[in-house]
């Protein structure tokens, strides 16, 4: 098979899919002992940016960033090793799920409070002003972000200092139960607020890998060449329950029949059946993809299971740098 | 009386309010979704009507100035935080003007808001969603704080925050949720500033609170059962704090342990320590002590928590030691057969 | 003469100019001893909303207030006498210059810290919304306030709700010494960037009390009308150093000239030559005007001074409401 | 050595630190404009540039979160505000985020970030313009925080927490910043935790920080001149506190008084009071007490300050008591001739 953009971004999705999934599958055994928000559905956004950024491109993220980490090239075993606590994982066990780090790829760190992470983007993005480097600092954000003062706060600094910072908003609709319209103005688009404080601003189908890689690669060409950040807006869809292993449709905050819908938009199959219909790839090469990576995953897995805990007195290490 | 949990107390006292006094409103991530706030807040929407009972956007320091403005209108808004962490962003809103408001305009004024927040712990919360910073708003002139622990307290002290003219944090911990107690019926209130002794003891002063004291009863059941008794304060308001009890108490046994679910060093255990030695350094048996979190965030692993909290057993051997008695007794005590990181078996995650 | 609405407007307007020009000269005898911070020049936007909003209608404000309380009819000894720290101040010195409140007029409070009125004066619509009173409720702010993301949040939180919010933005181009472009993105416009954030919004000459009026009551017509919040930017200058009753333009933030254009837009010249011009005023009625206004002024300054400071224990009241 | 005002010192540590590390960026509201912060940042832009030195929009919260980001970058940002209050928008960012980062993500990153706070007092700044707010910074594990009263200590404090490798909140007291001292030239360093003993004495250990420990001084040489002798310590860092410097004073004079300009109740003197009490209870021989601001906000009219803050006079008297003398030496003692709510004639307002 040749590699393509395009069947990378089919491999990095199906990745971040079987990922989350296996996950999902393990989470009921109590193993995994903390808040966990999976991404399945929407890995195209996350796929398409991580495949769009340059390895020394950087990255930040919120709660929901298993995707955010893999999409960038993070260490597998090692994000799977952080969620099962142990002292292989990427942070050592201390942050779990919520607290995910490479470095050797550029993925700075995700947080847990919604919105944390945004002014952090930006400041790595004025590290990259100064030093005159031409890499970007990605910021990628829910729905719910726009709402937090602080992101207001960070584009108005963002695009007076005119920084290399890509926003990705991830707009699935929902912030844990609440819909958009208990949250924000009916009619409210959010790219367009975004623009209305001054950056440019697009929006794109975020269930369109390809639309999304495009749309990407465009920004980050406008940012490397000077032009100041943009912010682009992608729609997309959690199908799985905000924190935790579940569907949850039955439970009243949204309907099947909606859920449904965005399922039908799955990008996978979607970007699938367009490589298969172009001859850019054949049923074998997805069978060949899968298996490298169930193997992939499976070892990983395996490690993170058979890896040590860290020892109690860990716990009261890296309170200060030396 | 009937049996309820502390999560039922709470939203028994939310629509005992909400239903005698129309004033008051009640709002928050989550209010009105299918889990409302660890079942706190179920229904209430229903009940109430969405302009009164409602869910907010992720706009924690606005939504608190919301709800300032909202009181100086007349309301009494009730507004929840799923983790006191989030409310951190809006500590300008509380300190330099819910706080202060009646202080500033002279008295003319007043901020009937309650703030509740949620303390995290266990299953892996992590650093962010687990933070016990009573020790903050005990700090801060003009704010009331309270944390309770039994159910019928819960609804108390809830009630009596919504009817305060001043802003009241109300910090509930997330493992006191689903924990029984007997609820009085109707508009229960507990005063604001008053203790409750909840074991008698000639030995040793214990103070308390919130998911403390539940530890810290099990410690002293267990002491009493081997002759060593505890007067346990559970100080229900940590400010106010009920200095008469406290003293009263001192001054009988001449002994003082201080427990706290915040990190040791500045907690309101301090306060109690400080201000005792200060008063009857005379009249202790022997040093003062307390009994509180590592100067360290919570890690997420597992076996990172488990040395971390102070439990039961900790109260105890420090107890016995500070009353002279061989701590060997401690291998008697009854261990719990669920995991250290959870409340109970009821607890599967994930958050 | 008769009191029509623009000879209410001019007489409001020096009624202010005065109060600051006394109180600028009262200063540097170190009898008024808290940071004060001066309207002159900014006469228009206070006169024009005070007269224009009712009387059981709600405004707050941040630390320049002056005006603003008196454009709304607060009580002018009151005010003098909280500057002077005295017992008979309207906060009963407890809060000098920056904390003003006069709840006969709805005048709810002006507080220290950039934009914390803000959400302040949405909780206020809020509290009319669920009431079903007809008030509007006016937060007064400055040009920074919009840099506070607590003001995003807010002003997300009124469109949401469609509160009877009112936003008066005087952007005088300065926070402190700093400009505007050290602060927002090159090409900002204000009341655009709320527009995007989802409320009506509309930009006037601050300098034209007459324009202002008519603005002002447009959208306090469209908001009792249940339309919702609107937002309004007036272009205005301050006249005096940010904080203290000097000039300052020789100090180098910005130049006599700049300083030299804007007091040719002096408000008050001009609605006081279109007023004689239409025969609707007499230079005698000026007269009588400044007269009233100058004895009226003359016995609050007697009357603050003659007052007596609180007593030293009264610092240790009013921490509770009982 | 060169006498120079504190102010000074902070402005010379900000340019040795620029000029000897491009990484050091210096930022805040009014950083570059004419009055310079009080005088700190003067001629700092036009020697090290716009991009490293600027102004920044009322973003507090923000332009916190961009230091982090930053610093997570290389830099080593220095961000100034001109009242600890304004700060109070930004504690998410700075607990949230910068305390834990090093912790949360297991040691891999370091936040070499300093945070410049001024605490207001007198001259009617009011309710939110003075706030003394030391004891939340130093209950939260992995921030650093100074409190310098000297100039010398201004310098190598701040060139100190520059260099760190961990966010530190370097707190500044208005009434310090015309006060001058000898300065050392160069990269002089102060270690963040070390306290200074200020004055030796047999009777009493005082402990002081930032414009506290100028009123202990006047009451220290005013006493001295009476038969007693005090240890003046001055803590120059509340977290971490020197607690070696403080035991070996306390061990040999068995006395303590911790002095404080913040709320008295949870403060960090109290932390003090209460850390020694449960070490020494046993060697002291009078109980510990404290002296800090009274529960209160600070008011703004000049009579409602002058019964509200610590001044030596009231730390001299404390003393008498503590340790037994007749208190009438006091009348004694020299009386300003400046008003009480201003640092000395120099000052006219209005900031
Ligand atoms: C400041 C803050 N408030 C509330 C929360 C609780 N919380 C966790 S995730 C989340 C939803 C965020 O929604 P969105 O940004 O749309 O991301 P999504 O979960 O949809 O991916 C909320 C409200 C938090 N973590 N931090
Ligand atoms: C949160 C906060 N940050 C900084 C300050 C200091 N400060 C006082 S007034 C002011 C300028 C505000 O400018 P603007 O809103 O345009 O009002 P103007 O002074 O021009 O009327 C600043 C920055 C403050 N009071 N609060
Ligand atoms: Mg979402
Ligand atoms: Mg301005």
């Amino acid at each position: 098979m040749n590699q393509t953009n395009d069947t990378l971004l089919l491999q990095q999705m199906l990745r971040i899919r079987l990922v989350e999934e296996e996950i999902a599958i393990r989470y009921p055994e109590g193993k995994i002992r903390c808040p966990t928000h999976l991404s399945i559905g929407q890995e195209a956004v996350a796929a398409a940016v991580g495949l769009a950024l340059r390895k020394d491109d950087l990255a930040v993220s919120g709660h929901r960033a298993h995707a955010h980490y893999l999409g960038k090239g993070g260490n597998l075993p090692q994000m799977i090793a952080e969620i099962y606590g142990k002292a292989t994982g990427c942070s050592g066990g201390k942050g779990g799920s919520m607290h995910l780090v490479d470095e050797s790829v550029g993925f700075v760190g995700s947080t847990a409070i919604v919105g944390g992470t945004v002014p952090v983007g930006v400041g790595l993005g004025y590290g990259i002003k100064l030093k005159g480097t031409d890499q970007v600092s990605c910021v990628f954000h829910g729905d719910a972000v726009v709402e937090a003062g602080v992101f207001a706060e960070s584009v108005n600094f963002a695009a007076l200092k005119s920084l290399p910072v890509l926003f990705v908003c991830e707009n699935n609709l929902y912030s844990v139960y609440s819909p958009l319209h208990v949250r924000q103005p009916a009619g409210r688009e959010i790219w367009r607020m975004a623009q209305g404080m001054g950056i440019t601003a697009r929006h794109c189908d975020g269930n369109d890998a390809a639309a999304v890689y495009a749309c990407v690669t465009d920004a980050i060409s406008s940012i490397r060449a000077g032009n100041g950040p943009v912010f682009l807006e992608f729609a997309t869809y959690r199908w799985r329950e905000h924190c935790g292993p579940y569907y949850d449709n039955d439970i009243g905050y949204r309907s099947e029949s909606e859920f449904l819908e965005w399922k039908a938009r799955d990008p996978i199959p979607r970007l699938e059946a367009a490589l298969l219909r172009d001859g850019m790839i054949s049923h074998a090469d997805i069978e060949q993809m899968l298996d490298n990576i169930r193997s992939e995953i499976a070892a990983a897995f395996e490690a993170a299971d058979a890896a040590p805990f860290p020892l109690a007195e860990e716990a009261f290490t890296h309170l200060y740098a030396q | 009386m009937a049996i309820k949990t502390f999560a039922q107390a709470i939203n028994e006292a939310l629509s005992i309010a909400m239903e005698q006094d129309s004033s008051v409103i009640c709002y928050g991530l989550g209010t009105d979704d299918p889990k409302g706030i660890f079942g706190t807040t179920l229904g209430l929407q229903e009940k109430f009507g969405p302009e009164r009972v409602f869910d907010m956007p992720t706009s924690e320091n606005a939504m608190t100035g919301i709800g300032v403005g909202a009181a100086l209108y007349g309301l009494r808004p009730v507004m929840s935080h799923q983790r006191l962490d989030f409310a951190l962003l809006s500590m300008d809103q509380l300190v330099n003007n819910a706080a202060k408001w009646h202080f500033m305009f002279g008295g003319r004024r007043t901020v009937p808001l309650t703030v509740r927040m949620i303390l995290g712990r266990g299953w892996g919360q992590g650093p962010t969603h687990s933070q016990n910073l009573q020790a903050w708003f005990a700090h801060i002139p003009g704010l009331k704080v309270v944390m309770p622990a039994m159910a019928d307290d819960a609804k108390g002290l809830l009630l009596s925050s919504i009817y305060d003219g001043n802003p009241v944090i109300y910090l509930e911990h997330r493992w006191l949720h689903n924990l029984k107690g007997e609820v009085p019926a109707g508009d229960y209130r507990v005063p604001i500033g008053k203790a409750r002794t909840l074991r008698e003891g000639a030995d040793i002063t214990i103070t308390a609170m919130s998911y403390m004291t539940i530890e810290a009863l099990r410690a002293c059941d267990f002491l009493a059962g081997h002759g060593i008794t505890c007067d346990l304060i559970d100080l229900r308001s940590v400010r106010p704090i009920d200095w008469d009890t406290i003293r009263a108490s001192v001054r009988r046994t001449g002994r003082l342990l201080a427990l706290d679910t915040g990190f040791t060093t500045g907690s309101v255990a301090g306060e109690i320590v400080a201000r005792m030695s200060t008063e009857y350094w005379g009249l202790l048996k022997a040093a003062p002590d307390r009994l509180a979190m590592p100067d360290y965030p919570e890690a997420t692993s597992p076996t990172l928590t488990e040395n971390y909290h102070i439990r039961a057993e900790h109260v105890a051997a420090k107890v016995a030691k500070m009353v002279g008695a061989k701590s060997d007794v401690l291998e008697l005590m009854p261990q719990r057969n669920h995991p250290h990181d959870v409340p109970g078996d009821w607890f599967t995650g994930p958050f």
